[in-house]
């Protein structure tokens, strides 16, 4: 008898793409793809249904090792090119993959703008809190006072909360979560895909090569350990003082709300312009 | 599925369960079970996420970088590694002591 | 144009630190034997591991093609980057390999050394494996000099390893002279026949 | 508004013209950004494409409207954008990513004046070796143009086709003056009209290669969600849709690539002749220019000069026949452009023989028949 | 790290040599956004600028980071960018306002391999006409290229002159190669460096204008701050920098952009002959390829094929003269690119008589010298 | 003996630049310009020391009119122009006027970014929800509902709140006014510019031409009268119930906290520098 | 090619809606009188205001050239915009100016009609001034059948405004006939002359 | 600087004076003043602002579409049609009843 987890895993990964992944050992992203691909399959979702952009980074090279419609695009524009496949064909579920950079960095702006517009889409961001494929540079997400190979004398900027911006932009959905917490991420994830509207999934990720290394963590095990030890539960966080709080991230679902989505209002748009009512 | 997996699903909540294999521990003194420990080395990296957080110390690494199961009955079927893999390397299957026909499996 | 490149090729995977002792080796024939040098590298799609190759041309004249044209010298650290890099191999250059995880040689004209099992036996640290072979390949290379080498190694590892490192260089150096180079056979096909 | 005025004459802009063309061309997607002068193929989109069951969006700027347009047309579904200079610029990267995915698509440039804002409300042609080679890297593209709302009509219904039948974003570049001038057009019979459609995998799934070589050099395209899974990436890639860095399989990618297009040069190279029977001199000319042309060639024709008139329609790849054989032909070449010198370089450089000769305006103006007809008087 | 190594052997990659010559052009500011094989240019400003008073920011993309040099360079200080295909795709629009502003600025596009995503780490040469048309309209622009690490110090002092001479962009393009080879350099004596400052105003506030025509072109400069409030725009403008749209201000404003350029063409127009003194054939080569040209000619020579080099260092304005020169000299011409032809474009468009003939590498690999000395052989 | 208001025109306006201006009749963007002058009057900044930029649009061609270092950059992308400017030269106050699509469509990125790092800048947001220039297509703060040239049916997406997201990306100080709250507006402008720290002033105005035109309030007056109607000032707003406040927008300072600027930030890393403080 | 163009041009400020009327002009010509027409505009950077031109070229032939080459008529409604268009202006053209604004004439072969003061006092609306003046082209170009642009003009206003556009129209058509064309002066330089 | 710039200039807080000419209204009971209003027709495109915001119905529209100053006298130096004007078209300024000489500054 072949083991359910192998048997899932033979259904979704991809045969013809080599394996092992081209992603470092420990790289937080291939626990992220375990755990996209049981949220999927919980769901009981059909492989020709789903649709998986990515943009461009390590977390972009995450949908050409499964085995659904997928699509690796440009640098931050995933969004974009998902925006377009949901519009013409709604019946598809639209997940889309970012790293921190990718999402917020070069492709704030279409993020921000598809949670304004409650599109149907799922974007899960991967937050290395670094650029992890050009080298380690610093991201919207990398710590005030941390290193990276571009600020080599201490980063002075201040981090994007990513989940905070999605909720102001419209999103419907936002949780977050950790490679340390996998199967809570699993339903984080499901739920995500599950919503009506845009849903965010912001997933604390580790990169040990570029991130930890020059910031004193440089092993997975480590990275996953401070996961484990600076995550608090949003239900937890509500109890907790300001200070107690102090230097700690909440995960869980930060939002949910119910609005309807872009499909649904455009297609009242067909209907009303089938009826001719021009308003302008 | 296995129950294991149900478990691991079915938690009620989006709640994280940070200790979620010291409930298994404690269900494990109420019966003990058997698991089995696959490893694909051919996709292991050595990363050492399984060696460092087994709770119960099924794996150690061996000096070329790869982990050995070295404590297979101990395991008390939690399946951290197997979630926290990053390569897919690791597979944990019900084992039935009284049944070992299924040899031609691995491990 | 005198044409009196030495091409020297290191194979490895990444992580092994083939490029920074390529880089060392570029240094020391530029700065201490004040040579001509032009240090090249590739690597694949992978964050990290995967196959990477480093090159070093060095020359007494200005250098035009940057990259190895035929090898003069390669040191090949695991097999893969062995099988795939070892196609332009002049016929009477030289193979170094870390018998460590290499075990199929394409050639006689060959020196095994186990490069990383040296490190990890004498100085525990796996990573150490890289300066253990630049040691030897300072022996070998005659484009170099092995003081100039040895300096270098030293001004670019961190202060606090450089006891370990000088020792690593040394090991090198002496796997190296246990070797004879006269006893390995000699090429039937000359140069000139293979139309340089 | 309504929607069969067919064999009805109607005046339309040649914005106007191009909506209908591609609604005619089965485009039922479009996404874009508003820019003088072409915001009005927008807005009319945006009241035509829900009446048929498409989609018009309107996006945060050019580069998602052009990731858009690429992500509906993976989904099946023919797509258009329409911009001018400023966001043709902003565009090119994913321009380039589907040209290297080979999604069909149409961009339409309304040109304007100058570069950067310069001069948003005149004519100009000033984008046309931006249209080939904006994007960076080794990429095939097709540029087609147009002159009159007639072109607007049908030169976008052959963008459609081409796209469709070569896997490649086509690029039409119109003008202010085309853009914005009205003029009297029978629209055609739909059912006459030639509507290419993409070809779709027909083996089952499994022998699906997205990318395989064929002797067209065009794979079929599955659209995601017909059950043809498959990877697509802008990386360099081999049959499966998967990155490659092995140089036989790169090389044999890239070159596919420009092969479709020279497979299907005859069909693509556009062009019209117009008294060129008997010319000593003629004009090359394209856009709103061309229209210049054909009246100062009829004018010079009055003071006994033998001058016609090659009007390019396709740009890209450069009509290197028809160029070839009006240069053989004429004892010298004119080539008028509202730019410095853009299409007159690459008649140059086929040119072997002839004298080549330019006019040019970038004062924001149309070239005039008269300084067309003069200075064929002096050629 | 240290500052003063000048006079000492140094081994540098192309990229570090590329931050030593901006430092010592004068350069005080850079912007960029990570993107392989140009990162590292950034990673050593983001060390060096802070210590000579300099500032370095990354931005959220290659669009701001075109934007932020060119507002820094209005503010008076030299100021830098480096990207690679996708970025500098990125970079078209601000970059097309830098040129019809007349900002100086310089921009490193380090070439990777294939168009869109492409080939990462794999070198390339596909963006050489994109560096020349990129951004829409019409407008001048100056393009390098460098072949060595010494070239990769040296062409950008010259990038850094010309911009701040002719108040123009200067792009360079580099390649994989180049940006990562390491080589010895012995970096020249700052003092001796020629280091050019932009021409300021000398004259009371009240009297300048900031676009005013001058025998050379070129207006003097003042930075924001310096006294003489003026404005800058994109829109085509008179010589005070208000838009305008009179045709004889429109044209003038823009023949002015060009004329500087020709005014100055002998001085930008770089390039290097190598055993061309009795050549009977030619290489005309640039970037990378030009080392493997040079080799494959010495290999020809010993064959007894009578070959030269031409080495292009500036490719736009195209060096006409020189290339015109070795057509004439040489039966036949060899471009050898890693595209499938641009540079060889521009020399079919200069020919007159001579056989141009192409070798050409798309697959992520340096042409090698073999390819180059057997195809000598056969011309 | 001259009014002062004419003085002080006189002082700012540009004399070699075309009047009466570009705008429609009764365009606020006029208000605007006067708000700004006599705001600059008041703190009494050196002309030469201003620098004056903006995007393209109505909106975009204000700084041609005043005389002061002034730059008419491209669509969206003013606030990076800002950014170079002012990391240039410091000394320079550094002021943006961005029309609402300009600011939040094409350069929403730049606009979240610019408030992430706190850099020292002044942006002024001309909201008239709208795409005036252009020809009145919908913006990404065109109301719900409401009609523009490419929402012919009603307009389905939802507004942003520019004034919430810069908050929620960091900026120190946010305000709201409107043309016809004009001797606010003046104090609004005055502190923002007063501000150390990245500060936004959102302004709303009319654009009767392409937005009132297609949405009831044809001409300047009934669009002012709207404004009049339906703005709260933040106090008041602090007083009412959810219900009152529906349909309510809210007007004076949103946000206003202290924290080191860019600037400051920035110098702190060339000390460090210079003492050869490499982090990494 | 028999060159039978007849080109017109509209000069207005921005609002007087000239656009709108060489639109309906264009679209009578075209849908029912069967001719080619081609209508053009051209415009400042003011939002509103400024002056602004539209034009018509109306022929029995395929048209070429789609702008005014040389005017056959020329409706100005304003001081500016005359000045500014008047400039090719065909020897035996005619002018149309409305005289509410119009002073300064260029031209002898001129016709004034106040159309903006008709429009304010008969329908106390000036909005309708381009309608009034268009009854005028209407009555005085050949090249258009004074029913079709009537019928035009009905088509392309807002339905409950159809009274009131008729009666301007007609407005229009009945100032203009109260002129008689041939007693305008004629230009004693020939149109061949001039070298068209 | 005049008092009533002052006045508009100073108000001590950012909140927003809706009905601050109301104010003024009663300050003018207090003791009348006078201003004078010039309009510089070059620059007016006639948008109507001041027409219709103006509390004391200074300006009435002509015909052709600009406002001209019916009732002078009325003003109080509330000044919203001069921070209103989208044109920089209007300047009030205090009229003294005594010093009639600088009538050439127009209006
Ligand atoms: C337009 C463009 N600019 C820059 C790049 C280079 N680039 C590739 S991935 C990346 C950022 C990677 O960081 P992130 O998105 O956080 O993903 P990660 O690699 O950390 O998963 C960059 C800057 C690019 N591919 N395209
Ligand atoms: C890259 C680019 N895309 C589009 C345009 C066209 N464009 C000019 S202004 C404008 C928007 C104007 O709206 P807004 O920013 O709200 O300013 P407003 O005109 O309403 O003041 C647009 C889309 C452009 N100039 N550049
Ligand atoms: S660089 Fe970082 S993100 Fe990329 S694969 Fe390695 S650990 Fe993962
Ligand atoms: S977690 Fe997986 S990859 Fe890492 S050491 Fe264990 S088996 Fe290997
Ligand atoms: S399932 Fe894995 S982690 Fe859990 S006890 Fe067993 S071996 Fe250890
Ligand atoms: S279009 Fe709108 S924003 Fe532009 S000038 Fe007119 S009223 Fe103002």
């Amino acid at each position: 008898m072949i083991a359910e987890i192998t048997r899932i895993r033979h259904k979704y990964l991809r045969h013809d793409k080599k394996f092992p992944h081209v992603w470092c050992p420990g790289c937080g992203i291939g626990i992220v793809l375990g755990s996209l691909i049981r949220a999927i399959d919980g769901l009981g979702l059909a492989k020709n249904d789903l649709v998986l952009a990515s943009g461009i980074g390590c977390s972009g090279r995450l949908p050409a090792y499964v085995d659904f419609n997928t699509l690796h695009t440009t640098h931050g524009r995933a969004l974009t090119f998902s925006t377009g496949i949901k519009l013409a064909n709604p019946s598809l579920n639209v997940l889309t993959v970012m790293g921190d950079g990718d999402a917020t960095a070069i492709g704030g702006n279409h993020f921000i703008h598809a949670a304004r517009r409650n599109l149907n889409l799922t974007a899960i961001i991967i937050n290395n809190q670094i650029y992890g494929m050009t080298g380690g540079q610093y991201s919207p997400t990398t710590p005030y006072g941390s290193n990276s190979t571009t600020s080599p004398y201490g980063h002075i900027e201040h981090a994007f909360s990513i989940a905070d911006l999605a909720v102001t932009s419209g999103a419907s959905y936002v949780a977050r979560g950790t490679v340390y917490h996998v199967p809570a991420l699993d339903k984080l994830i499901s739920r995500g895909i599950e919503k009506e509207g845009f849903s965010v999934i912001e997933i604390m990720t580790n990169c040990h090569t570029q991130y930890g290394r020059r910031n004193e963590m440089s092993d997975p095990v480590t990275m996953m350990k401070w996961f484990k030890d600076h995550a608090v539960t949003t239900t937890r966080a509500k109890k907790m003082s300001p200070e107690e709080l102090k230097g700690k991230f909440s995960i869980g679902v930060l939002t949910d709300i119910d609005k309807p989505s872009y499909t649904e209002e455009y297609q009242k748009i067909r209907d009303r312009a089938k009826g001719r009512e021009v308003k302008s | 599925m296995t129950p294991e997996e149900e478990t691991v699903r079915n938690s009620s909540s989006t709640e994280v369960q940070d200790e979620y294999w010291e409930k298994k521990l404690e269900m494990e003194k109420k019966g003990k079970k058997l698991f089995k420990q696959q490893i694909f080395l051919d996709w292991c990296k050595g990363c050492g996420i399984c060696v460092a957080f087994c709770p119960r110390k099924v794996y150690e690494m061996d000096e070329m970088g790869s982990p050995v199961i070295v404590r297979p009955d101990d395991c008390i079927g939690c399946r951290f590694c197997e979630l926290h893999c990053p390569d897919f390397a690791i597979t944990i299957i019900k084992r039935y002591p009284d049944r070992r026909r299924r040899k031609s499996d691995g491990s | 144009m005198k044409d009196d490149r030495y091409e020297i090729r290191f194979g490895g995977s990444g992580g092994q630190g083939i490029i920074l002792a390529a880089v060392i080796l570029a240094e020391a024939a530029a700065v201490y034997d004040g040579k001509k040098v032009c240090q090249t590298q590739s690597y694949g799609p992978e964050a990290r591991g995967g196959k990477s190759k480093a090159e070093v041309v060095i020359s007494d004249h200005e250098i035009d093609y940057p990259k190895v044209i035929q090898m003069d010298l390669f040191l090949a650290m695991n097999q893969v980057a062995l099988d795939a890099y070892f196609f332009d191999f002049k016929p009477n250059g030289l193979l170094l390999v870390d018998s460590t995880f290499v075990e199929q040689m394409p050639t006689s004209r060959v020196i095994a050394i186990p490069f990383t099992r040296i490190a990890r036996e004498k100085f525990d640290r796996e990573l150490v494996a890289n300066v253990v072979a630049l040691g030897a390949v300072g022996h070998f290379c005659p484009a170099v000099s092995i003081e100039g080498l040895e300096k270098t190694v030293l001004k670019k590892v961190p202060a606090k390893t450089r006891d370990m490192n000088s020792q690593a260089f040394l090991a090198g150096v002496e796997a190296a002279q246990s070797f004879d180079l006269s006893r390995l056979p000699r090429s039937v096909i000359s140069d000139e026949e293979r139309e340089v | 508004m309504a929607r069969d005025q067919n064999g009805k004459t109607r005046l339309l802009q040649g914005n106007e013209a191009m909506v209908e063309g591609a609604l005619a061309a089965g485009c039922r997607f479009f996404a874009g950004y508003p820019i003088t002068p072409a915001s009005e193929i927008a807005e009319l989109m945006s009241v035509r494409l829900p009446m048929v069951d498409g989609t018009f969006i309107q996006m945060e700027d050019e580069i998602a409207s052009m990731g858009v347009i690429v992500g509906a047309s993976l989904a099946g579904v023919k797509s258009l954008t329409a911009t001018s200079g400023p966001g043709f610029s902003l565009m090119q990267e994913n321009l380039g990513f589907a040209c290297v995915t080979e999604v069909p698509c149409v961009v339409i440039n309304v040109m304007r004046g100058g570069a950067s804002t310069g001069l948003p409300t005149s004519p100009a042609q000033g984008d046309v070796m931006q249209a080939r080679w904006g994007s960076h890297g080794t990429h095939p593209i097709i540029v087609l143009s147009v002159s009159s709302v007639h072109d607007c009509f049908e030169i976008t219904v052959h963008a459609f086709n081409l796209s469709e039948k070569y896997r490649i974003p086509v690029v039409i570049l119109s003008d202010e003056v085309v853009a914005h001038t009205r003029e009297a057009i029978v629209l055609p019979d739909r059912k006459k009209l030639e509507v290419v459609e993409r070809i779709k995998p027909s083996m089952p799934p499994e022998w699906y290669q997205p990318y395989e070589d064929n002797s067209r050099g065009v794979p079929p395209m599955a659209s995601f969600g017909d059950g043809y899974r498959h990877h697509v990436t802008g990386l360099v890639h081999d049959a499966h849709g998967h990155s490659t860095q092995r140089p036989e399989e790169i090389d044999a990618f890239q070159r596919r690539l420009f092969r479709k297009i020279t497979n299907g040069f005859y069909e693509i190279q556009m062009t019209k002749s117009m008294l060129m029977e008997d010319a000593e001199v003629a004009v090359i000319a394209y856009g709103s220019v061309s229209r210049s042309a054909l009246r100062g060639i009829r004018m010079a024709r009055k003071k006994g000069v033998k001058a016609g008139l090659l009007h390019l329609v396709t740009l890209f790849p450069f009509p290197k026949m028809a160029v070839s054989g009006v240069l053989r032909q004429c004892r010298a070449v004119l080539v008028p452009e509202m730019n410095l010198g853009q299409i007159s370089r690459e008649v140059k450089r086929v040119n072997t023989s002839s004298k080549v000769e330019k006019i040019n305006r970038i004062d924001g103006q149309l070239i005039t028949p008269e300084e067309i007809c003069e200075r064929l008087r002096e050629m």
